[in-house]
């Protein structure tokens, strides 16, 4: 009567949903094979000069010139190799690099395409993609510190909008590194009433946050209109130059990126360096981890859930209003309603499509950082393309990566939950 | 008590720009005519009908708003407050409506002789402007400034580059916002890579930030074209970076206005700021007067002249 | 037999609605109202600390009630701001009950209030009762076909729907100022971005005009209760409210019961996106007439905290829309008779979120208003 | 080091969970700690291992009082507890889950990960426990889990380890293994304490026994001495019978049949691997095995909520393996999840709601799309009376009911339609012994009706007391048959075969 003999077993492990993924990447690079070749490469003729150098620089080197249509065809070609690649066996493994490389591929073809018979200066652009990632990285990595403890934090919007703020008040009155120092200090206060409305009084996570950047704006606004307004005087504050780091700086093309700017650009890559030591390398970073990815273990092996939460949340805050400084003291040294402008919540993003890692969030802040300031080249390149459409392009690369490729990447376990204790 | 009351764009009262200039006006009306000035800011573009609702319910004199934005709302405030006089900065109704006063200005003949200094102080042979949105009131500046500069090539045989805004197409370099100087530094920075050593933002306090910038670089990489007001006075931190600004005297006008209504002569119509009536102008160069050299100076006051006479023509004809 | 009646006795006792404690009374009442004192105080405070005179903050206070239900003026004027609110707060909450945290409002007002606009203008001589459900229906739609591109992400790809509204609102920036200036939509002799004016006929009639023409207060109000009534009757009355609120509280629990969870997503976000898309019909063919960039002012910004205040359920969200609504309307008479900044309402708005979602701490501090041992 | 607790109580608002207990601990002895479910012996050890503050009471350690802050103190006076919920980082390594809380480190906080994996060598040679320390938890199997556990315990050189019901979740062999680990901890003087609610287990293990009821120490016991019947009674408080009564098995047609069935994890690795077996009606088919060899899988699939990869299901002779979840239900399908809490039920949704969740989609419960609330509500009262659901109203949040009543309502939910065909995971899994009697008394009516019934259980007294068959489950394939028609059921042989041994 029995139905069952032992199984014989044996299936072998046909990977399908990577496969699937694996099938529409494959597509999408087939697809922008034909559309680089088609677009960018027909109907193009003439040489993109891309400037190295500025004029005065120690070493002057020679533009990069780039013959536009015969790169896009080597572009096209690659992507149709990478394209096809994904469909023949093993490509489940490469596919997420080969999509990544062949989406930069693409937007060196359009550069190239852009500035055909042009020219404009490539270490400009790059050293503005470097400033203006620095808000979103900062953002990203507080929003990081937070997470990783489990405490969501939508707040850094708010947190950055008080540095900028406190850093251009203090900054005005005490100069500017008074200012960058009350910054900190008010973002990590910030932090701390984050920390306190949902440790302590376990408000949702979300709503605190909503409910601090709502504070912060009103706040900041207020005081902007009904004080600032009167007393112009102090919202002068000292802006921090950028400092050429000796030797390097005169290095070609890398000099000027990497090591003519100023502290904030600075303070964020140290930042990031050590948040990620400090999270993956140190006790105190194991201790943190443990509690955003299961605080219960934390809590039974003597570890303080709510301190470190309270400690990481104030950290992440401090951060923020570090990089809020930047929107003040790092550039023009006045304070301006709402003048972060939803950079927290691209800084969000940033941490989030830099899977929760600071170098992550900050690799992702410098995509954003490249979309901003190649759209600026590109206005005064001329191309075609309206505007409008050209500044949609990050965004819409957002959402394809986010889709594609980190679509269920991994928050911390205990991510956005409350602990309750006893 | 007589009310003069001010409703500001989105950009606020203290945009040391065209809402300040106008506040200036309705202060200088308080003093000389003994008015009382009230005002209301935007914050966004819904504020603008609700307030000036309010004004109306305040039973003010003359509700003055400011900027093309409000052009709209204005009108069907007027229309539907038919007792109620308004004047408008910036914008004028074609028919006329019989209780708005509108305040426009030539302010191309101004950029016109800003351009024209710009390309004769140029070292790179490249210069720069950058709006805050591609708004009429905006683009006659860029317009002047890039004929103007199309005129000194003509005239010199030179080829002085303009970067940012394309006459024929009506198109250019916009940051799309009044507030950010972190935008109006970027753009100048942008501009200056790619060569511009003279730089004009015309987008209110925005152009703070490529002050900022250019008293950072040095006067040498780059100078600024203020505009509205003679920024050396009213950015007195980075005033030496300044080679002129392109004046439009908001105030003026909006004193004129306030003593129309406060003389019973107000009707319906326009008030036009031109280089001859004084209405606009272009500023000293303060600090970089070295850097114009006398004969430029002098080319300047005749083509002035030949503008106020109608024998040069701004629009580039 | 007995066994029988024993056990209908028992099933009668079951049925019995549970009576809602003391508990819950002082966090549905007491908890807010100390909420509003506390942050209308501490607004006070705030402008004391900034040199306000006390004086001016009475005056200021007066104004803020005045202008909010003083007059009938004051009225028209809140109904006027928590129309919108209401609207893409209804929304808000409806992703909120089914789970979904949609930021994306500001955009689906955008989206959904140029579809508007775009039909409100195109035709010329259609009578009203035809033009203005279509210019409605049209900001709906569009404002539901712009949410669910974030559900269906969500669904297809699991793309956290957090990052992608903000992506779309980022998205929805770009393309209403290109929409603005492309030659069908942009206003004839205009060049900055600003679209043509909609017809009489697509516009929300005001109804207050023929008391005074400065009376904004228009049908879409109409609108807004039966937005309410429908999200109510939706939520809780069907079959598909309850497939929301059951994902949203328990996605696993919804699937072992046989709920399409990908399906619910789309279509929550898509009615969200629905509601949203009306608040910004609501604003253009109500309020401003056409639209131009940022129209929509925030609004699905501030519609967030609406929704939270409001507990995501629909009743509260009207509630706490009016509540926003008489704050901005007496925010902008203080402005006018105290010289004090609208900002303060912004400041006074995001405590009372703070202190009402924070029940532990009014309970801390007001400890005479709450009975003793109330736990949570 | 010897402890002695004095006068303990614990409240959770009203409940309390104990009261003036009074219990010593001594070294190289097992202490075997009895009781139900919800007895009150977590929070105890909670309370000895510094989780919990007593309300009321003393612990003294050596004649000592000692007062702990938090979990840190105990862990520093030689407490340590293995928790019946593992607390275990599934994404950190064994090395970095053992030094958590007391790590090796270095200059700058640096953590010295390499001194962590050599100490946690010496520990896995000096007890023979053989954990490679830099693989993930969450690639582990539970039994290593266990040993990882225990590894953190010694590492922190704790002289008194409490084990809270270590053993729910291994295999009989696994038992034997680690009750091999227990007495060399005794043997090497340390003091232990061993909370089980299985009388079998106690006997072989404890030195002495303590029963707890209802928060109280309600009786002593030595083992061997005191019998099994003598113990349940005290822990229950009433006399046990441990049979399941059953009528003769009387199997009917083959009510689902399944031929070939490979399942994959969202990982896209085999969880069900070829796969084929039938269940008839009438008849109980048990589904034994260690967690994590595919069960889930398995009842995911068959219930519609996991793609099939290969392999047919057919039921009453249709195909069924594409069919959804609801036509499943319509069917005449019953599940009972294995996780109550995440998928069985809505917390925050009252008990009328609750149990509408299978059937609010079908007439009288809806029309259309208009939901019939007093048709849901009517019934709902009639099955939580007829499953003896305690609660006071069906309007109460199902989240406040006990997991015993939140059980009980679900299997009233399952089975208050016509049904065919119940599966039912782990159905009593933390369940107290009145709960456990009374849910299989439920599955045993809905077989005799002659409904098929397949149960999945890690329990493998509770899969020996219902089932007409045995299917042993190992690494996603049937490896073994047991009963009706195959060899007779046999807990050893099961037990080999759930660990592997004839696959
Ligand atoms: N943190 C808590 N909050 C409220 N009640 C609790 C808490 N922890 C335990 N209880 C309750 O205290 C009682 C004793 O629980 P405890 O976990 O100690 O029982 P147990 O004997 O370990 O049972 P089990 O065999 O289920 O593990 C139960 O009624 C339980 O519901
Ligand atoms: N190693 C794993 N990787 C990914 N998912 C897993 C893994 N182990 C279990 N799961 C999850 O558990 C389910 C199936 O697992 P599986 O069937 O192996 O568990 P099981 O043996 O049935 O456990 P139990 O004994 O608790 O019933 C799926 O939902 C799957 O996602
Ligand atoms: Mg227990
Ligand atoms: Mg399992």
């Amino acid at each position: 009567m029995a139905v069952t003999e032992v199984s014989p077993g044996g299936t072998k492990a046909i990977g399908y949903a990577r496969r699937r993924q694996t099938l529409i990447s494959g597509w999408l690079l087939l697809f922008l094979s034909v559309f680089v070749a088609v677009v960018f490469a027909v109907p193009v003729t003439g040489d993109a000069s891309f400037r190295l150098a500025y004029p005065g620089d120690a070493f002057v080197i020679p533009n990069l010139v780039v013959p536009a249509a015969p790169y896009a065809y080597v572009v096209s070609a690659l992507l149709a190799f990478f394209g096809i690649r994904q469909f023949l066996p093993g490509a489940a493994r490469w596919s997420g690099l080969l999509l990544g490389i062949g989406l930069f591929l693409v937007v060196t073809a359009f550069l190239t395409w852009a500035t055909a018979d042009k020219s404009f200066s490539l270490t400009g652009m790059l050293q503005a993609t470097i400033v203006r990632a620095v808000p979103i990285a900062l953002g990203g990595l507080a929003g990081v510190l937070c997470e990783r403890v489990a405490v969501v934090n939508i707040a850094i919007e708010g947190m950055l909008l008080a540095g900028a703020f406190t850093g251009a008040v203090v900054g005005s009155t005490l100069g500017g590194a008074g200012g960058l120092v009350a910054a900190v200090l008010v973002g990590g206060l910030f932090g701390l009433l984050l920390a306190a409305l949902v440790v302590t009084y376990r408000v949702d996570q979300i709503i605190a946050g909503v409910a601090i950047n709502l504070l912060v704006l009103g706040l900041t606004s207020y005081v902007s209109s009904q004080v600032l307004t009167h007393y112009r005087e102090l919202n002068n504050a000292p802006v921090f130059r950028s400092i050429n780091i000796p030797f390097l700086s005169d290095l070609p093309l890398i000099g000027p990126v990497l090591f003519q700017q100023n502290i904030f650009v600075y303070g964020a890559l140290i930042m990031v360096a050590v948040a990620t030591y400090y999270l993956f390398h140190t006790r105190s970073g194991l201790r943190a981890r443990a509690v955003g990815e299961h605080p219960e273990a934390a809590d039974t092996l003597g570890i303080d859930v709510y301190r470190l939460r309270y400690l990481n949340v104030t950290l992440g805050g401090m951060v923020a209003g570090f990089g809020g400084a930047w929107f003040t003291l790092g550039s023009v040294g006045r304070f301006d309603d709402n003048m972060t402008n939803g950079r927290g919540f691209i800084g969000l993003a940033a941490m989030i499509f830099g899977r929760w890692h600071p170098v992550g969030a900050l690799m992702a802040a410098l995509v954003f950082g490249f979309a901003d300031s190649l759209q600026q080249k590109l206005a005064i390149l001329r191309t075609p393309i309206p505007a409008e459409f050209l500044a949609m392009a990050p965004y819409i690369a957002t959402i394809v990566l986010v889709a594609g490729l980190i679509g269920r990447a991994r928050p911390p376990a205990a991510d956005g939950k409350p602990y309750i204790k006893d | 008590e007589f009310k003069a009351c001010q409703i500001t764009d989105t950009g606020g009262v203290d945009d040391k720009g065209f809402n300040q200039t106008a506040w200036k006006g309705i202060q200088d009306a308080e003093k000389e005519l003994g008015v009382v000035g009230k005002l209301l800011e935007s914050k966004a573009e819904t504020d603008y009908v609700p307030n000036i609702n309010s004004f109306i319910s305040e039973k003010c004199d003359i509700i003055i708003t400011v900027g093309f934005l409000l052009g709209d709302a204005t009108k069907t405030a007027a229309e539907a407050n038919p007792g109620t006089k308004f004047s408008i900065v910036d914008f004028a109704y074609d028919p006329v409506v019989p209780n708005i006063l509108g305040q426009v200005y030539a302010t191309d003949e101004a950029a016109f002789l800003a351009g024209y200094l710009a390309a004769g102080v140029s070292k790179t042979g490249i210069v720069g402007t950058f709006g805050g949105i591609n708004i009429p009131p905006v683009t006659i500046f860029m317009d002047g400034f890039v004929h103007g500069v199309n005129y000194y090539n003509k005239q010199k045989g030179t080829s002085v580059q303009v970067l940012g805004w394309d006459v024929e197409k009506r198109e250019g370099l916009f940051t799309n916002n009044f507030s950010s100087l972190d935008d109006g530094r970027a753009f100048a920075k942008n501009l200056n890579e790619e060569g511009a050593d003279i730089v004009m933002p015309v987008a209110g306090p925005v152009g703070q930030g490529s002050a900022a910038l250019a008293s950072e670089m040095g006067t040498d990489r780059l100078k600024i074209i203020g505009v509205d007001v003679d920024q050396y006075l009213t950015d007195p931190e980075h005033k030496g970076v300044f080679l002129t600004s392109v004046l439009k005297r908001m105030d003026s006008t909006v004193v004129e206005a306030i003593r129309q209504v406060k003389e019973g002569t107000f009707q319906g119509g326009v008030i036009v700021g031109t280089l001859a009536s004084g209405g606009v102008g272009i500023a000293p160069y303060h600090d970089l007067e070295s850097e114009v050299s006398d004969e430029l100076k002098g080319e300047l006051d005749a083509i002035a002249a030949g503008i106020k006479d109608g024998s040069i023509n701004v629009k580039g004809m | 037999m007995s066994e029988e009646n024993g056990r209908a006795a028992l099933s009668a006792e079951l049925m019995k609605r549970a009576a809602p404690g003391r508990t819950d009374f002082e966090d549905l009442v007491i908890v807010p109202v100390l909420a509003v004192i506390t942050a209308i105080v501490l607004g006070g405070l705030v402008m004391l600390a900034t040199g306000v005179s006390v004086g001016a903050i009475g005056t200021a206070f007066v104004a803020l009630f005045t202008g909010s239900v003083g007059s009938i003026s004051a009225i028209s004027e809140t109904l006027t701001a928590a129309a919108p609110l209401t609207l893409a707060g209804l929304g808000i909450a409806l992703g909120f009950r089914a789970g979904l945290f949609n930021i994306g409002a500001e955009g689906q007002v955008l989206i959904g209030g140029m579809a508007a606009v775009i039909v409100g203008f195109s035709f010329e001589s259609l009578p009203i009762y035809i033009h203005l459900p279509m210019a409605l229906l049209a900001g709906a739609a569009a404002g539901a076909f712009w949410a669910s591109i974030a559900g269906w992400l969500r669904a297809a790809t699991g793309a956290h729907e957090v990052i992608t509204t903000i992506m779309l609102n980022l998205i929805s920036f770009r393309l209403v100022d290109y929409l603005l200036r492309s030659p069908f939509v942009q206003k004839p002799g205009r060049a900055d971005p600003i679209s043509k004016n909609v017809t009489e006929s697509a516009q929300l009639p005001q109804l207050l005009s023929w008391l005074d023409p400065n009376m904004r207060v228009h049908a879409g109000i109409v609108i807004v209760v039966l937005a309410v009534i429908l999200v109510y009757w939706l939520l809780f009355r069907t079959t598909i409210g309850f497939e929301f609120r059951a994902s949203g509280l328990n996605p696993d629990a919804a699937r072992f019961a046989g709920m399409k969870s990908g399906v619910i997503i789309v279509v929550v976000m898509g009615v969200a996106g629905a509601l949203a898309g009306l608040a910004g019909a609501n604003q253009v063919l109500g309020v401003l007439g056409r639209a131009s960039p940022g129209f929509s002012g925030g609004l699905g910004f501030d519609a967030i905290a609406v929704a939270l205040l409001g507990r995501s359920h629909p009743f509260g969200v009207l509630l706490a829309g009016l509540l926003f609504g008489a704050l901005q309307a007496g925010g902008r008479q203080m402005q006018v008779s105290a010289g004090v900044s609208l900002d303060l309402i912004a400041i006074i708005q995001a405590l009372i979120i703070i202190f009402i979602a924070a029940p532990i701490l009014m309970r801390a501090v007001f400890s005479f208003a709450f009975q003793k041992q109330a736990r949570r | 080091m010897d402890i002695e607790l004095r006068g303990i109580t614990k409240r959770f608002g009203d409940l309390v969970a104990n009261s003036g207990v009074n219990l010593s601990i001594k070294a190289g002895e097992v202490l075997g700690l009895l009781g139900e479910n919800g007895a009150g012996k977590s929070t105890m050890m909670n309370i000895l291992s510094g989780l919990y503050r007593p309300d009321e009471g003393e612990i003294l350690i050596d004649g000592k009082p000692v007062s702990f802050r938090g979990p840190g103190d105990a862990i520093r006076a030689g407490i340590g507890m293995v928790h019946q919920h593992f607390m275990l980082v599934p994404v950190f390594t064994v090395a970095e889950n053992v030094v958590l809380g007391v790590e090796p480190t270095r200059m700058l906080d640096y953590l010295d990960l390499r001194k962590a994996r050599e100490q946690v060598r010496e520990i896995n040679e000096e007890y023979g426990l053989e954990v490679d320390p830099d693989e993930l938890i969450e690639n582990l199997p539970v039994g290593i889990q266990q040993r990882v556990e225990i590894i953190k315990v010694l590492f922190r050189s704790a002289s008194v380890l409490i084990f809270d019901e270590p053993t729910a979740v291994l295999t009989p062999q696994e038992v034997t293994e680690f009750f091999k680990i227990v007495r060399s901890l005794r043997d090497a003087g340390k003091a232990i304490v061993f909370i089980t609610h299985k009388l079998h287990e106690i006997h072989g293990i404890a030195d002495r026994i303590s029963v707890l009821r209802a928060g109280k120490i309600v009786g002593e016991g030595l083992p061997g001495k005191t019998s099994d019947q003598d113990l349940a009674e005290m822990m229950v408080g009433r006399p046990v019978t441990f049979e399941v009564e059953k009528k003769t098995f009387e199997p009917g047609e083959v009510l689902l049949d399944i031929r070939n069935l490979t399942v994959l994890r969202d990982d896209d690795s085999v969880a069900v691997d070829n796969v084929t077996f039938s269940v008839r009606s009438g008849e109980i088919v048990g589904i034994a095995g260690v967690q994590g060899n595919g069960q889930t899988a398995l009842v995911e699939a068959l219930t519609g909520l996991r793609r099939v990869t290969t392999g047919s299901v057919t039921f009453q002779g249709k195909d069924i393996t594409g069919a959804s979840v609801r036509d499943r239900h319509r069917m005449g399908f019953a599940h009972v999840p294995e996780d109550r809490q995440r998928a069985g039920m809505i917390t925050d949704f009252t008990i009328a709601e609750n149990m509408a969740l299978n059937t609010y989609y079908d007439e009288p419960y809806s029309h259309g799309i208009v939901m019939d609330w007093k048709a849901v509500a009517d019934n709902s009262a009639k099955y939580a009376t007829a499953f003896d659901v305690r609660a006071t109203s069906i309007f109460e949040a199902a989240g406040h009911l006990s997991g015993g009543n939140q059980q009980k309502m679900i299997v009233a939910r399952e089975l208050s339609r016509d049904t065919k065909l119940m599966i039912a995971a782990q159905p009593t899994r933390g369940l107290d012994v009145g709960s456990i009697e009374y849910i299989h008394k439920r599955i045993v009516a809905a077989r005799d009706e002659g409904d098929g019934v397949l149960i999945v259980s890690s329990e493998l007294d509770e899969i020996l007391a219902l089932s007409d068959r045995i299917l042993v489950m190992f690494k996603g394939r049937v490896v073994a048959e047991f009963g009706a028609g195959a060899r007779p059921a046999n807990k050893n042989d099961i037990g080999l075969a759930m660990a592997g041994a004839l696959a």
